[in-house]
This record gives structure tokens, C-alpha cells and sequence, in this order.
């Protein structure tokens, strides 16, 4: 198994027909993701190596049965992507997009509340459940079928860990990129209760950054609810207060969202922190051999 | 983006939240003259995007249009944490009968406008809520109904026993949350809001940061932006599209990606030595943003190596390792260069390097080392 | 038992100190009814007729525990005083005000909805169960208590059958006036559903008028779903299309809504219309008697 | 309450929805001024409020202003549905590929604002509804959320197969539906809703029927009211708080509460005779209000006997007694007068009417039988 992404994933692309869109679809469906519709209001009828193309997110699921839309709408669009995804009733929509105004995430993330559907982002980049389907901008190979939980704030930095994990042969369950703005629709907090119950995951890396307070939520969260072990990374140990890095959720304000603060927590939570991005690998290994021993049957 | 008080002061007038009267003085004389017209005692009040003017010295009460000529002439000279004050508010000095504090947030937490108001203001509220929790109250406003009035009058009842003030502190609440909303603010804040020995009440002091991803649909908002208060490096980044913040290290870091570049920067103090620069080149990758990042790290004397660290995914190795080529032949950089790269055409960058003679890892603990080794000659 | 309001129910009267609820809440306190707090901002401390005010209508239910909010104040702050009830959890909002715009109410019916409040009205003259509570401006007087539980749009119209009814014997269970506007809290149906589960309602009045179709889904209700009879009396037989009787419910428009249709649709669904609000308890009476023939045990 | 197509426009357009140019005239020379300064063919059509203007010939084209001037003339002196036609509205003609429509009403049975938009227009939306009602396509909007660009577009594509066409459509949809909600509208309609060959689209016609008890908020709409085209009785009751609808009878009804109202015409037709009004008193119940009820229903020449018929709740029947005495002293009514009198202070109004010799039955029934009878001498 897995989370959030699996083999009955069907993948609609909204904004299809963009630069980003189109590339990224292409690069979906060869890796192997159900890439079964498209989406740009005007250009129905049309494909994109091969993927036909709808009007709207209602036919895409009508007519090709999409459970899973991926949104690469400029940000001034992609509100409204989102908010037409969720009433095509998709179960899971991952929202590449950045630059959306938080006052639009606020109503759109209480909006969803009352429905079915799980936002992933927006600033995600994306979700995949490597050799299976990927959903989003990730590079594909660096990722390996696997039984570690990624969840995530950033991009790049996400790659990195991965990397470092596949190359010590350390397999994914899945990897989450939450996205790095304020606002989102799916913290730590979520992905891990997922993982926690995911047969598939043996053991989960959180990678956060500087900014608010969700690793120390989730530090919490884990503490009390995950038998699962998990080890952490936070980035942001030489960011400046005052400052925003990169994109809206990295700032640290008012003395507090400090990565030392993260770090803190993590470790009165007896998460293992990582001071460096290759080390979370070898800090994994250590947590498995753990769990080897603590077998009752071995 | 930040903007000066007397800028959200012009936001606020414009949704009827009481605001004394005033006007922004670039020289001692418009101070004087604005003085005299106000007719009445004012206080001078350094403009700049940082805080503690008060306590530095930035926040003068004058008692005659000659005064006001004086402080403006000493604040206008001076620098607060670093930063050069360029105008005062010179505005109607208020008689205090109490200072409260009335906010408003984008909460990432609840996920919600929170509004929070307390009747300890005029000293920084994170203080307040750290030392005096119980002084603190805050509201979760849903933000698809909106800031009820009967909300606004709890919130104005936390902090007046008065019902009239209360009903007035209400009234400005409702203001304060409709100008929050309306104009993409990431926080509005008046502090103190005060009440005088006559009953009036008013925002002596006005902050409003907005949330730089609703700025395209605020235009005149994007036009009050300070660009003499901004750094000119940051302001040349931001303007090409670069995310970019100035520190004081000698590893210029030009990377893909805020969460990598923060850990690279990490990494090289991590290894003894202090970045120059946060640089995230972004997700798209035309070899004109290397070359525009390489020119603003390039300007920064302190800057002894350049190190690249670039994770390939949308991010394609050989634009940027064309970047790079342009940049060396263009610019001829006087400091070393490391270059990681990794993933998408990765072998296709480093061929297009050895052009001039650069050598790229794989391994973002090796390019850090090297470039930490280059910066020291 | 009785519907809505009981020997349980907790009266606040918002704007207490009005000229409407000041008068009414002593009509109301002299009735029997249990008004606990009344409720006017800044007039916090004050009583009027022995009944304390409060500022709020949070601090009316800590420190008294109503659990029901009757709507006094000005079409202006109405809607105010109902996300102010319901934000405070009060079980049953009935709302007096009149004149609240339209687009307004959509807003407050959706949200409601999300919480577990009750809206009667607004524009209703109240919901009243006989010799044990009045929560609204109906004259008490003319009520008695006993098993017809009454429905209705209209105020005056309704105190016309409820004497009739009471004149020939027949108490009341509960009388509920839903209001007179476009867009209302609960509606018919809602009521219908109650009075049949109620133990005390042997039979249901219902009091349309034109306008709308809400009688016609009454109907089809009642045929689908009731066992109690039901009796029904529909105004406007004479009303002119396209000219508003009154108050923006009352409007036969676009050749919809009038009472023939309505009268049809009881008539279809098996319920007796009586010619003449007087009659109304004639036909009562038939069908109690059928009620009391039917059963089995006789 | 409804304003006309030109009022509707002025409105649309303040919301950049596509009007022609056009102006109102009152008479045929302003009619040919206009179509002068549009220099092309015009529509001259009547500003009624009531439908069928076309039927009825109250829409002419006019190829010259010579023309314009002709038909402006023959349609201001003409009656619509019993209305005098004192406006026309002169406006530039369309050159019409196809005819749509567009509209949002407050739906009280799904209690949300619904858009309704269908292929068919240019006719009776009523009668597409009842014919063919797989034309009409109907969207239920979530009013804390609004109508959402998608939905537009969703709706815009139902009527157009052309997807630039359909684009506009959605485009206008957005733009009626702020329309409808920020004025309190209780229906905003585009019919016909055209296209033309060159590929524009034209709001052809406006509608917009207001919510009255939301007209408070929009005093700039309140002033569009057409005083001229309201019966002058039915104005005065509404300046008095009255409410008053003039019907064709002989028997005038004066009650309190619109659904007592209604059952009373009925009893009156019940009973073999026509009321000559519906006319409620309302809740409060000054006798000044009785007095004004009594003077706007003796204006009817029709009027053979007054009926009132009080069930005192709020309403206390000593006011409406005392009303009833003031009212015949002041108005000497030429009529006879019966009354009914039930609830609050019912002894103590009977009482008061013994001064002007009239005796109060409690009965409805009674007192409508007793009118009949009265007015047949």
C-alpha cells in the first residue's frame, strides 16, 4: 500500500495545455501515472501526448473516470481550479500552483472542510508513491519503491533527502510535498496519521523549515499518536528573523518559528534530527535496526 | 511587503477608522510647515519599516511648529537598526487616557483571520502574550461569513468595561477587519488604539503588512512600496524574479529551490563557514536568472566564493550550467566557483561547464567543502 | 408533549428594551413563559419587568441557561442578533423581525445549516404550546391546550382558526407561525415532520397562502410520509397575479403559486381544505371522529 | 419593486456588462436628438413596467432619426396593459445572430440564489420552462462562497457550442450575479441575451426586479422608483406604511395582517361579492394609520361598504376603534361601514364605536355577510 497515491489513481491534469502543464503531463505518464484527462476551458477536444483534453474538470471525471487532479493554473486561475476540482467531487486534488493570496486559501480551505475532498498544497510539489504514480514536478528517478514515509515543506530539499535515501537503499512508501505557504490544505499532522496506518511505511521523515509552528505541532502529534519511528530535518538554522526566505511560509516573525525552537521539539518528542540533508538516511537506518530488535519474533 | 505607517494610516482613513490628522514631511521645513498647520502641539515620528523608533529616539512630542523643525531635523538624520530615516509623520499629539491593542492576522494555525485585541498596548504584544497570556484575546473569524457585529462587540467589551467606548472599539474592529480583508493584508495592526479624557478614540499608530501574493490585484498598494527602505540588491532580485536576502558571510549561494537553499546555507556554517546570501533561482530556469544572480552576489565585496547547489527536476541542469558560462565569459568573477549539480541532464551540464574549465559534483556536502576551501585563497 | 417549545424552554428576547420586546416579554413572562434574560448591548445590568439584560447573548446563556432566543430587534441588526443566538448555541431561534433583505437570509439559512440552531421565521408571530409557553406576539388568550398542532404563514390569519378551533374544543399542541417571507428557517415540512412524531398531535391545521410552492411539497409530503390527518386552509383565492399581498412571500407570480394550485395539491394528496378559516375546525372534527372510528380497540 | 429596462442598463453597466448606447426621451424630438447622436438605425421602445411591450407594438426599429422620431411619437402616446407610455427608450439596433437567456433569482425552494440561463430566448422563460424544460439549465449557488468562474463558464458553455462565445457568456453571468447580489435584487435578467456575426455579445434587454426590504440599503436605486407609474392610492398606502393593492369590487377591506387580509376577500367572494382591495394595516396600529386606510379606500369610486375585520394581537382594538371614530367625524364616509372587532381591548373598542353609532360583531363571517348586505343600500 501506500498513501494519498496509488494504482487506482487517475490523474487529471488542470491547465494541460500550458508550458508547465503540458511538460509535466508528459513527464507524469512516463513514469507511469494514469494520466486519463486534461483540462483547459476552451481547448476541448484537444490531446497532449495523448492525453485527451476537456473543457472542464466535470467531464474529465464523467468521461474518464479522474479521482486525482493536479493543478498547474497560473495562480490568479487556480482558486478557481480548485474550487471546480472539489465540485467535480475528485477525491484528492495536488495544487503545484504558487503565488495564491492567502485571504483565497483561508475561505478556500474552510470551504473544503465541508466537502469530501483533500487539497495537497498549493506551492506542492506534489505527491508520488515511487514506481507507481507520481503526481507532481518531483524528478521521478531519484525515487525507489520502498517502505520510508517522506512528508515535506519544501521542493528541492525534498529531492535531496530522497536521493540520499535511495542511494543507501532506503525505498519510499510515498512522498508528500505540503507545500510551502501558510496556508495549505494538508499539514504534518495529516500525512503521519496516513503513514501511522500505511502497512506499507515502516518509518517516516518529516523535513521542515523555519516558519510557524506545524513541526512543533507535529512533534507533538507524534509523541502521542505514532508507534511508527520518525526522523526530522529542518532547514533555516542561519535564516535571519525578520526575513522571508523563498516563499511566504519561511519567515521567522517575532521571535518565534526558529528552526533551534523545531529542533527542540523534535528532540522532546525523541524524533532524531539530522543536521545535515544526507544524514537523515543513516539516522533512518539506525531507527530500523531498532525495530529488527525490538521484534518480538526475532 | 511592508509599508510605512503613515501609508497604512491612508488605508485605514479610507475605511473610516479615526486617524488624527497629519502629513509625511521629507525636510525640517515641511515638518515645520505641516506643524503649523495642524495649529495644535504635534508628534514627529520617524517613518521606517522596522520597529523600536520609539525607543531609539524616532518619536518626538513637539509642542510648537519651532519644535517640530528641530526633532524633524534630528530624526531625519538619524539611523534606526541600520536603517536611514528618510520622512516623519508629523501629526496632532493626542491627550492618553488608556492604549489598547486591536490586530488582525492571517492565522496559519487555525486557519483563519484571527483578531486579537488586548488592553495592554503600546508595548509589543508578543511580549504581552508571553508574560500576561490572560491580557490576550483573540477571536477565530470564518472567513467565508465574515466579522459579525456582534463579534466586534465582544471583542470591544474584552477590553473596555465602558459599552460606549466598547461600542466604538467595536466599530473600528469591523473597520480594521474589512481593511484586512479587502486589501490582501498578512497583518493589520493598530497599537496603542487609545481613548482620550473626552471619550474620542483613535489609532495613533497604523501597520499593515501585506501578503506579497495578493499585491498584483492591489496596484496602488504595490506603488506605496519604499524602494529607498529596501536593500538595492534585494530590490534588483526581486525585480528579475530572484528570491533573494542579504547576510553577511563570505559563500555567495545561488540555488534552486528556498528549502535546499536554506540548507546549504546551513550546511556552510555547518562547516565553519558563514553564507552570504539566501539566492533561490526558482523553478524555472533560463540561463539569464543564473546570470542576473551571479551580477547581484558579484556586487557584494564580502563574497569570497560562489557556490552553486542545484537539484535538477523542473530546474534543468544544463540551463543553468549555460548560465554559468555566460556568466564567467560576461562577468570574469575575481572569486572561485563550486558547482553542484544533480539530476535532470545533469551529464549534458557538465560537459557545457568544462567550456570554462569548471568541474561540477554530485554531492552537496562536497561543493559546500570545496567552496568553503576555494573562499580561503 | 408539544413541538419546539416546552416546559423546558429558556427564553432570551433579544432587544429587550425596545419598544416590541420590552412589551412582549412581559406579555410573554405573563403567560407563563419561563424568559430568563433579555438581551439589549449596553444595556447590560439593566431588567425590564424583573427579567436582567445582558450585553450578549453568550452571557444571557452562561449565566441564565436559555436555550431559546426570541428576535425582537430592528430589520437592520436582525441578522446580527441570529449568527449572535446561534454563535451562542442556542437550540431555537424564532425570529420576529421583519424586513430582513432576502439575499441576506440565503446567506443565514446556509450557515445555519452547519450548526445544530433552529430558525423559526423571521416575520412569524412565534411558536406558542398552550398553557405552557409563547415565544413570540401571538395574543395567548385564544389559545388552549390540546392535540391539533397548528402551521402556519401567516399571524392574524392563524389566531382566526386557533379561535374557531378553540371556540369548538379542539386545544392546541403546539402552533408554530413559520413567517411570511421568501426565504425562512423552517419550513412546512419541517413542522409536518415534528407533529407526526409528537405523541400529543392527533391532527395537523395547515394555513397556506400564496405564493411560492412550499404547500404543494406540504402536500406531497403528507401524502408520502403522515398518519396523522391533516387539515388545510389556503388565502388569496381572490389575490391578483404579479401583485405583492402584503409581505414578500405572498406573490402569485409567473402564473405559479396560487391558492387553486395549492388547493389542487392538497386535494390530490387526500387533504380536506376548509372553504372559510371557520370551518377549519369542522373538518377537525370530521376526521377525529374517523380516527377514533379506526381504531382497534374500539 | 421594479425599475425600467433603461434604470436595469444603468445598473448593468456600472457592472461591465455590454449595453448598447441608447438614452431615454420623453418626447419624439429628444427620441430623434438621440438616434442623431447614436448615427445608425435604433430600437425605440417603450419604458413600461409590465411585459409584452413587443406584442403590444411598444418596440420599433427605426433605420433614420426621421424614423425614430415617427415611432417615438406613436409609442408615447400609447397604452401598454392599461399603462401610459410616458418614456422610450432610444437605443442603437443589434444586428442578432442568436438570442439567449441569462438570470439569477432568489430561489426560495433550494434557498439559494439560482442562475438560469437557456438557448431559448427572447421569449416567456416561464413557457420554455413549462414546453421544453431541457432548455432551461438551472445552477444552485452556494451564497457564502458566490458564484465561481467555473460555473460561469460551465453555464456559458450550456447555450454556446462555440467556446469564445460561451467564454463572454460566462463572462456576463459573473458580472450579472454581483449585480444581483450587491443591489438586493430578487431577479436580474438578460432577455434576449444576443450574439451578432461579428462575434459580440449584447445584454439586448434588462430586468431587475428589487428585494423591497432591501432597498433601504441602496438609496440610489429607491430614487430610480417610477412614481408616474404606480397607481397614485397604492403610493400613498405604501408612504403610510400601509399595504394596499386596488382590486375591482365594491366591498373595501381594512384588516391587519396580510394572510387575515387575503382570507377576508375570500369570505367577501365566498359570499357572491368582489373586494375592492387588499389592504393591510400592519402590526403597529395608530389610529392615524385607521384614518389613512379609510381616506386612501373612500378615493375608490367603486367602493359601496367598508369592511373592517381586526383580530387584535399587537394590533389593540381600542386604536383601531379610535381610528374608526376619527375617521368618521373627519371623513363623513358616504358609505356604510362594518366592523369586526376580536382580541386585545375588544370591550373597551366596542365602547368607542357606540360614539359614532356603530356596533362591532366578533364574527368574520358575520361582518362580511353584514357588508354585502350594507352595500346593496
Amino acid at each position: 500500500m501506500s498513501i494519498l497515491v496509488d494504482k487506482n489513481t487517475k490523474v487529471v491534469v488542470q491547465g494541460i495545455t500550458g508550458r508547465d502543464g503540458s511538460f509535466h503531463a508528459k513527464q507524469m505518464k512516463s513514469y507511469g501515472t494514469n494520466v486519463v484527462a486534461g483540462v483547459t476551458p476552451g481547448k476541448g477536444g484537444e490531446s497532449v501526448d495523448g492525453i485527451p483534453v476537456f473543457n472542464s474538470v466535470k467531464e474529465a471525471v464523467e468521461k474518464k473516470g479522474a479521482n486525482t487532479s493536479v493543478i498547474y493554473v497560473p495562480a490568479k486561475f487556480a482558486v478557481d481550479a480548485i474550487y471546480e476540482a472539489a465540485d467535480a467531487r475528485v477525491k484528492l486534488i495536488v495544487c503545484i500552483s504558487e503565488g495564491i493570496p492567502a485571504i483565497d486559501m483561508l475561505k478556500v480551505y474552510n470551504y473544503l472542510k465541508t466537502t469530501e475532498t483533500r487539497l495537497v498544497g498549493p506551492n506542492s510539489p506534489g505527491v508520488i508513491t515511487p514506481e507507481v504514480a507520481k503526481v507532481g514536478i518531483m524528478p521521478g528517478q531519484i525515487h525507489k519503491k520502498g517502505e520510508i514515509g517522506v512528508v515535506s515543506r519544501s521542493g528541492t530539499l525534498t529531492y535531496e533527502v530522497v536521493y540520499h535515501l535511495t542511494l543507501n537503499g532506503l525505498g519510499q512508501s510515498t512522498c508528500i510535498g505540503i507545500g510551502g505557504d501558510q496556508i495549505i490544505g494538508t499539514n504534518f499532522i495529516d500525512c503521519l496519521f496516513l503513514f501511522e496506518k500505511d502497512p506499507q511505511t515502516k518509518a517516516v521523515v518529516l523535513i521542515g523549515e523555519i516558519g510557524g509552528t506545524d513541526e512543533e505541532e507535529a512533534a507533538l502529534y507524534v509523541k502521542k499518536n505514532m508507534k511508527k519511528p520518525v526522523v526530522a530535518f529542518v532547514a533555516g538554522r542561519t535564516a535571519p528573523p525578520g526575513k522571508r526566505m523563498g516563499h511566504a511560509g519561511a519567515i521567522i516573525s517575532g521571535g518565534s518559528g526558529t528552526a533551534e525552537e523545531k529542533i527542540e521539539a523534535f528532540e522532546k518528542a525523541k524524533i532524531k534530527v539530522a543536521p545535515t540533508p544526507a544524514e537523515v538516511a543513516a539516522l533512518i537506518k539506525e531507527e530500523l535496526v531498532l525495530i529488527q530488535q525490538n521484534k518480538p519474533n526475532t | 511587503m511592508k509599508i510605512h505607517e503613515y501609508q497604512a494610516k491612508e488605508i485605514f482613513k479610507r475605511y473610516g477608522i479615526p486617524v488624527q490628522a497629519g502629513e509625511v514631511a521629507n525636510s525640517p521645513e515641511e515638518g515645520k510647515n505641516i506643524a503649523e498647520k495642524i495649529g495644535k502641539p504635534v508628534m514627529v515620528k520617524a517613518q521606517v519599516l522596522v520597529g523600536g523608533r520609539g525607543k531609539a529616539g524616532g518619536i518626538k512630542y513637539a509642542k510648537n511648529p519651532d519644535e517640530a523643525y528641530q526633532y524633524a531635523k534630528e530624526i531625519l538624520g538619524m539611523e534606526i537598526k541600520g536603517i536611514k530615516v528618510k520622512k516623519v509623520l508629523v501629526t496632532e499629539a493626542a491627550d492618553i487616557s488608556s492604549e489598547a491593542y486591536i490586530g488582525v492576522i492571517v492565522d496559519r494555525k487555525t486557519k483563519k483571520p484571527v483578531v486579537i485585541v488586548s488592553q495592554a498596548g503600546g508595548i509589543d504584544i508578543e511580549e504581552v502574550a508571553k508574560t500576561t497570556p490572560e491580557k490576550i484575546f483573540k477571536l477565530e473569524v470564518d472567513p467565508l461569513l465574515g466579522l459579525q457585529s456582534f463579534q466586534a462587540r465582544d471583542l470591544g467589551s474584552k477590553i473596555y468595561s465602558d459599552f460606549k467606548i466598547a461600542a466604538k472599539a467595536a466599530d473600528v474592529i469591523k473597520k480594521l477587519y474589512f481593511a484586512f480583508t479587502e486589501n490582501d493584508c498578512s497583518l493589520a495592526e493598530i497599537n496603542p488604539f487609545i481613548t482620550t479624557p473626552k471619550g474620542e478614540v483613535w489609532a495613533l499608530d497604523a501597520k499593515i503588512n501585506l501578503d506579497d501574493s495578493g499585491l498584483a490585484r492591489h496596484p496602488e498598494i504595490e506603488s506605496m512600496r519604499d524602494k529607498d527602505a529596501e536593500d538595492p540588491s534585494e530590490m534588483k532580485a526581486r525585480e528579475g524574479g530572484l528570491s533573494f536576502v542579504k547576510l553577511n558571510g563570505n559563500i555567495g549561494c545561488i540555488v534552486n529551490g528556498a528549502g535546499l537553499a536554506m540548507a546549504t546555507m546551513d550546511l556552510v556554517k555547518h562547516f565553519g563557514e558563514e553564507p552570504a546570501n539566501f539566492l533561490d533561482i526558482g523553478g524555472s530556469s533560463s540561463p539569464e536568472k543564473v546570470l542576473n544572480a551571479m551580477k547581484i552576489i558579484l556586487k557584494e565585496p564580502n563574497v569570497k566564493a560562489i557556490l552553486f547547489n542545484i537539484f535538477g527536476g523542473i530546474t534543468r541542469c544544463d540551463d543553468v550550467a549555460n548560465g554559468i558560462v555566460q556568466a564567467v565569459k560576461q562577468l570574469k568573477p575575481p572569486v572561485p566557483i563550486a558547482v553542484r549539480l544533480t539530476g535532470t541532464n545533469e551529464d549534458k551540464a557538465k560537459k557545457i561547464l568544462e567550456k570554462v574549465n569548471l568541474t561540477a559534483t554530485s554531492s552537496m556536502v562536497d561543493v559546500v567543502k570545496k567552496a568553503i576551501e576555494l573562499s580561503k585563497g
